[in-house]
């Protein structure tokens, strides 16, 4: 029996459950109100929390780029966000000629619902989750190719040409990211032997960053790509496109892209606190299931304010740059890294199985950090030996003056000044 | 308790509209579709086979199923990449997606 | 009795959009209707208790086979609407042939006894590692796991060889 | 297990409802003053000339192609690492030779400069 100051979420589920079927009602239909109300709440709240998300992202942005943010409404420019949702609720929607309606209008909606889609799977802490769904892992990267329908059906339903070449500017990034994120969250999988996000945050007795910091790398990177913010925003490049496929969209309907956008780089912090950084696990985190709440917000925290520390400092990457990171560098890796571990936590399994757990814990993981850094390290030369590419040699460089060239400039041929 | 039956006629119905699509449309992307239509119906017939005799019986390998469906998906995803990348190759070549047109074969 | 209505409904969208992917008239919204129709296949793997394939579902023909087919839509047109004929000038024929082999299928099946039994017992949660066990299992099916990944490969190196072989030329 | 996509189930319909929602509501509150002006389409001011349609390169299509063919690997290797803690390092090496034959096909891809962003 739940109590209520260790695990307020258990006990008022327990409490409503028990109500209910005091009232006389079938089971089945206490799960179904009880279902719809959890869900109600948990989707209302990743809403509104999104509110604090804009708030806090613009805070820490302006603090990144020695400005002060929002600063007017409210102590530190808290009820900004609330005074823009109020303006934008009150903004007329533009609706192109030509548009098709159904898929236009369906977009954003969409785009929104994929990212709170994820929130249904993720264990906030050892009670308080949505459901537990076992086959979690695959969900959320299946829910992320929902986002993708989105973004296709935006710009196609927009009937505009640099919607559409945004949006598939954009889908293409989506996908090609998608490849080594797929691969990265095997890692987790393989180690815990589970693709419940319960089950892998309850086998994390040594974070999964530490037995598998290149998957975690991966995953961080990807997932920011995901996201398609900088330095990965080529899909909203406003100096090569109009402004990516969200061009023909005002009011909210625009701002519902946003929605979606600044709740998936907290959806994001999230997984990565949930998958590599133990999730809800710390001291006394089993016996009292409030802690956890705190800890994974506290991981999560960190983990998002690096992401926008990434997100404002950063210059934005070419997308011949970004294709080829994905293609010839995230990608090989994340296979290479997923070989690697599988044969080297095999090959030392006989080895470690005659010591004492906490001694075997303690050597599986300086092994497979080894493993990891050994891959990362010879990482390039055998890719480039496979790629029949000869090593770069190394050249260095005589130093010069650097404001002044050695010989003057030859004029050039064709007349151009 | 749904019986048996609704999945398949529900499958065999899926099977026939893309069968349908297959054999009466003109562009060889829908006539794709079709096919992934008609895959789609098989698959769900494999699982309803699983699901109503082979899930939860021991002796009976449950996984068999499975690994029919697991192959299903790979071929449909080689079907629709190569199919899909005859069609671009063609329309390069000869600016249409009509099947009817692509009789270069032709006596 | 709730199950059964859910299915009815989810069985209804899938057909009607299955069958807009076939008679729609804008290639684009074909492509939007199969994805409908492959999202309602994924819940009816929902239903049956397949958790692994209802998201594999998603993750492969929506996430990437869809993406697939609308990227070859696009590449392919030129103009918006399609026209012409969408269909071939016997497709009467055609309809009545899926017709009758529906038709002929349900008979056949109705007088099958295990047409109207209910489901058995559900799946052992372990079902997923055993599957997995029994992809490598030598004496299972380590053999069509293999080939499984022979034959992505020549479908990988055969698509792009037609798609990008030519560097001259158009496109 | 029926039970977690029951609630799946729910919450999908909830985070569409709620949203699409919203929309309809500012749909209401916000002002409505068409104009053949305002509704046409945007392109950087100039009108637009011929249809949406325009052509795309074909490498779209060979992104998504190589992450449809990466995509159906994931079902045989979802599976396989569920159950990597009780195979046997035979198993594994099953599992390495399907990784690096499809690795292979990526360095096919790489090496035909496919993947080159043109």
């Amino acid at each position: 029996m739940p109590v209520f100051p260790s695990d307020p979420y258990g006990f008022l589920t327990q409490w409503f459950n028990n109500l209910l079927l005091h009232q006389g009602l079938p089971e089945t239909t206490v799960r179904l109100i009880s279902f719809a109300v959890g869900s109600l709440i948990l989707v209302l709240g990743s809403l509104l929390f999104c509110l604090l998300l804009i708030w806090a992202e613009r805070k820490i942005g302006g603090r990144v780029q020695d400005r002060l943010g929002p600063n007017r409404v409210g102590p530190y420019g808290i009820v900004q966000a609330v005074a823009d949702m109020m303006k934008i609720f009150t903004k007329e929607f533009v609706t192109p000629a030509g548009v098709d309606k159904v898929v236009y209008n369906l977009a954003p909606v969409l785009s929104v619902a994929a990212v709170i889609m994820i929130w249904a799977v993720i264990p906030f802490t050892i009670t308080f989750f949505g459901t537990d769904l076992n086959v979690g892992v695959l969900y959320i990267v299946a829910v992320g190719g929902l986002a993708e329908m989105g973004i296709v059906m935006a710009g196609w339903g927009s009937n505009n040409k640099f919607a559409l070449l945004g949006a598939f500017r954009a889908v293409a990034q989506l996908i090609s990211y998608e490849v080594p994120m797929v691969v990265a969250l095997l890692l987790p999988v393989m180690l815990s032997g589970s693709m419940k996000l319960s089950e892998i945050v309850r086998s994390q007795d040594v974070w999964y960053i530490i037995t598998a910091p290149v998957a975690a790398a991966i995953f961080f990177i990807t997932s920011l790509a995901e996201n398609g913010r900088a330095p990965f925003d080529l899909m909203e490049a406003e100096s090569e496109i109009v402004a990516g496929f969200n061009v023909e969209y005002s009011g909210l309907k625009f701002g519902f892209f946003f929605v979606g956008d600044f709740l998936h780089a907290f959806t994001i912090a999230l997984l990565f606190s949930v998958l590599f950084l133990g999730g809800w696990r710390g001291p006394a985190a089993d016996q009292i299931p409030i802690l956890g709440f705190f800890y994974l917000g506290i991981k999560t925290a960190i983990v998002y304010f690096f992401g926008l520390l990434v997100r404002f400092s950063l210059p934005r990457f070419r997308i011949d740059q970004m294709m080829n990171l994905n293609w010839k560098m995230l990608t090989p890796l994340s296979l290479g890294i997923l070989i690697a571990t599988a044969l080297v936590d095999k090959g030392s399994a006989n080895l470690l199985s005659s010591m004492a757990p906490t001694a075997r814990l303690i050597v599986r993981s300086i092994i497979l950090v080894l493993a990891n850094v050994l891959v990362v390290w010879s990482f390039s030369d055998i890719f480039d030996v496979a790629l029949g590419k000869r090593p770069r040699p190394v050249v260095a460089l005589e130093p010069r003056p650097v404001a002044r060239p050695e010989q003057p400039p030859t004029p050039t041929e064709g007349g151009t000044p | 308790m749904i019986p048996l039956a609704w999945y398949l006629v529900f499958s065999i119905a899926l099977f026939c509209i893309g069968l349908f699509g297959v054999l009466s449309r003109k562009n060889a992307v829908v006539i794709l579709m079709g096919i992934e239509l008609m895959l789609n119906a098989v698959n769900i017939n494999l699982i309803a086979f699983w699901r109503y005799f082979f899930a939860g019986s021991s002796q009976q390998e449950p996984t068999r199923a499975l690994a029919f469906v697991a192959i299903v998906f790979v071929a449909a995803a080689a079907e629709a990449a190569v199919g899909l990348a005859l069609i671009i190759s063609a329309y390069r070549r000869r600016e249409t997606v009509v099947a009817e047109d692509m009789n270069l074969l032709k006596g | 009795m709730i199950l059964q209505i859910f299915f009815l409904i989810v069985a209804l969208v899938t057909l009607v959009s299955a069958f807009l992917v076939v008679t729609a008239r804008g290639l684009m919204h074909s492509a939007l209707w199969l994805v409908l129709a492959l999202f309602g296949v994924a819940v009816l793997f929902a239903f049956l208790e397949a958790s692994f394939f209802a998201v594999v579902q998603v993750l492969v023909y929506i996430g990437a086979i869809a993406i697939l087919i609308i990227f070859a839509v696009m590449l392919t047109r030129r103009t918006k609407d399609d026209s012409g004929a969408r269909l071939i000038k016997g497709w009467w024929v055609a309809m009545l042939a899926s017709l009758a082999l529906f038709a002929g299928l349900v008979v056949a099946m109705s007088t099958w006894p295990g047409f109207q039994i209910g489901p058995g017992a559900g799946p052992d949660p372990a079902i997923l590692p055993q599957f997995g066990m029994d992809l490598v299992d030598p004496n299972k099916y380590a053999i069509p796991f293999e080939v499984a990944s022979i034959l992505l490969l020549a479908a990988l190196v055969g698509a792009i060889y037609i798609a990008a072989g030519r560097k001259e030329g158009k496109g | 297990m029926l039970n977690d996509w029951l609630y799946i189930g729910i919450f999908m319909v909830l985070s569409l409802f709620l949203p699409a929602a919203a929309l309809v509501i500012a749909g209401i509150l916000g002002p409505k003053k068409p104009s053949p002006i305002k509704n046409s389409t945007y392109e950087c001011g100039i009108e637009t000339v011929g249809d949406t349609w325009v052509q795309f390169k074909a490498q779209y299509y060979v992104y998504a192609l190589v992450f449809l063919i990466f995509d159906v690997e994931t079902i045989f290797l979802y599976p396989w690492a569920l159950a990597y803690n009780q195979m046997t390092f035979f198993m594994i090496m099953e599992a390495v030779i399907f990784i690096l034959i499809l690795l292979g096909g990526l360095i096919y891809a790489i090496r035909k400069g496919v993947l080159e962003w043109q």
